[in-house]
């Protein structure tokens, strides 16, 4: 449980970086961008940062079952934080 | 007519939550969503729905956050149409983990990472 | 020098996911795509992807001159072979 | 005309590439890299020879790969205009991985690191 604000922080650092990335690429593409363009960049960049998350989401979270121990996923955590810089 | 009306809200609804105008946001996406099932429009209803629980959420205003964020889960339930429930499971997942119920937050951060590499 | 495959691993992983959501957006898009959009949506997925990298590659490289430690930089290195399943 | 001809073999390189038909691609993208020489067409010129990189890297030519991707280096230099560099960077440093020589492949990842917040 310790790890649940971690997995909120780097959604958020995610989102930011998809949220400006996709007003540049809105803002190159000029007005009247056609609705199907504009559902298909929207599906690509939640796409990219969907599958790039997964991985680390999935290993933020310990479900017992598996071999995944909770100091292995304290240690997730730890790196996470100082590598996205989550903890300021 | 009604349709470009309830478009405009929506936008508007965007443009206020980007400016952080909260309040003025809340307004519109709630005219959109009466809109939206008035004309039985269940995409647009989610996009309204999930336009007031952002409202919602940064103003603090957490639980009322989750509601509208079910709402997307309740309406995709309905449809039998499932877009916009990896935000909605995100998002309730954040409200929680505001309100400190870390529990419920890794219940809802579960389906949500269960559903990152669908599209 | 231990974490350079690990750099080259992910960079890998990373533009297999960038190509395969660029595909399926520009299968969505249809035939005739503006250059200009083409160009915008390239650049999109090749942003959202080297910002989100940036933190863990930078966290790869140990310096020396700063307080990233050699310790800290081999504990990113094995959870992000972890967490990105790098070591298969 | 030629510019189409470019156009056109840069096309085929990269869909040779994507079905590792690696001679192939090689071909097209040499004859699309002399094309560009002639027209004067610094921004093709950079594909045309990032291709030929890639080509030779797949087949696990890495020295000669180096020196394509190095070639967009320099393009770059000589026309004051740094787009293509990144990956440049990453591929040099990849390709310095394979031979095993980590220390110039570490000092080309950090070029490539630097430039990675960049657009």
């Amino acid at each position: 449980l310790e790890t649940v604000p971690t997995i909120k922080k780097l959604r958020a650092y995610a989102e930011r970086i998809r949220l400006a990335e996709l007003e540049k690429c809105l803002g190159k593409m000029g007005d009247d961008i056609p609705k199907k363009t504009r559902r298909a960049v929207d599906d690509l960049s939640r796409g990219i940062v969907n599958k790039l998350l997964h991985g680390p989401m999935q290993h933020l979270r310990c479900d017992g079952n598996d071999s995944r121990t909770l100091s292995e996923t304290l240690e997730n955590m730890h790196a996470l934080n100082r590598m996205f810089n989550l903890d300021t | 007519p009604k349709k470009q009306e309830l478009i405009s809200k929506l936008k508007n609804g965007k443009n206020f939550l980007r400016n952080q105008q909260l309040d003025k946001a809340f307004i519109e996406f709630k005219n959109a969503l009466e809109l939206a099932q008035n004309l039985k429009d269940p995409i647009e209803e989610k996009k309204a729905a999930r336009g007031l629980g952002a409202s919602l959420q940064r103003q603090g205003k957490y639980r009322d956050a989750i509601k509208y964020h079910s709402m997307v889960l309740a309406i995709s339930e309905r449809e039998g149409e499932d877009s916009g429930n990896t935000e909605a499971f995100g998002a309730i997942a954040d409200c929680y983990t505001e309100l400190g119920e870390l529990e419920k937050a890794g219940q809802f951060y579960d389906k949500y990472i269960a559903r990152l590499e669908k599209d």
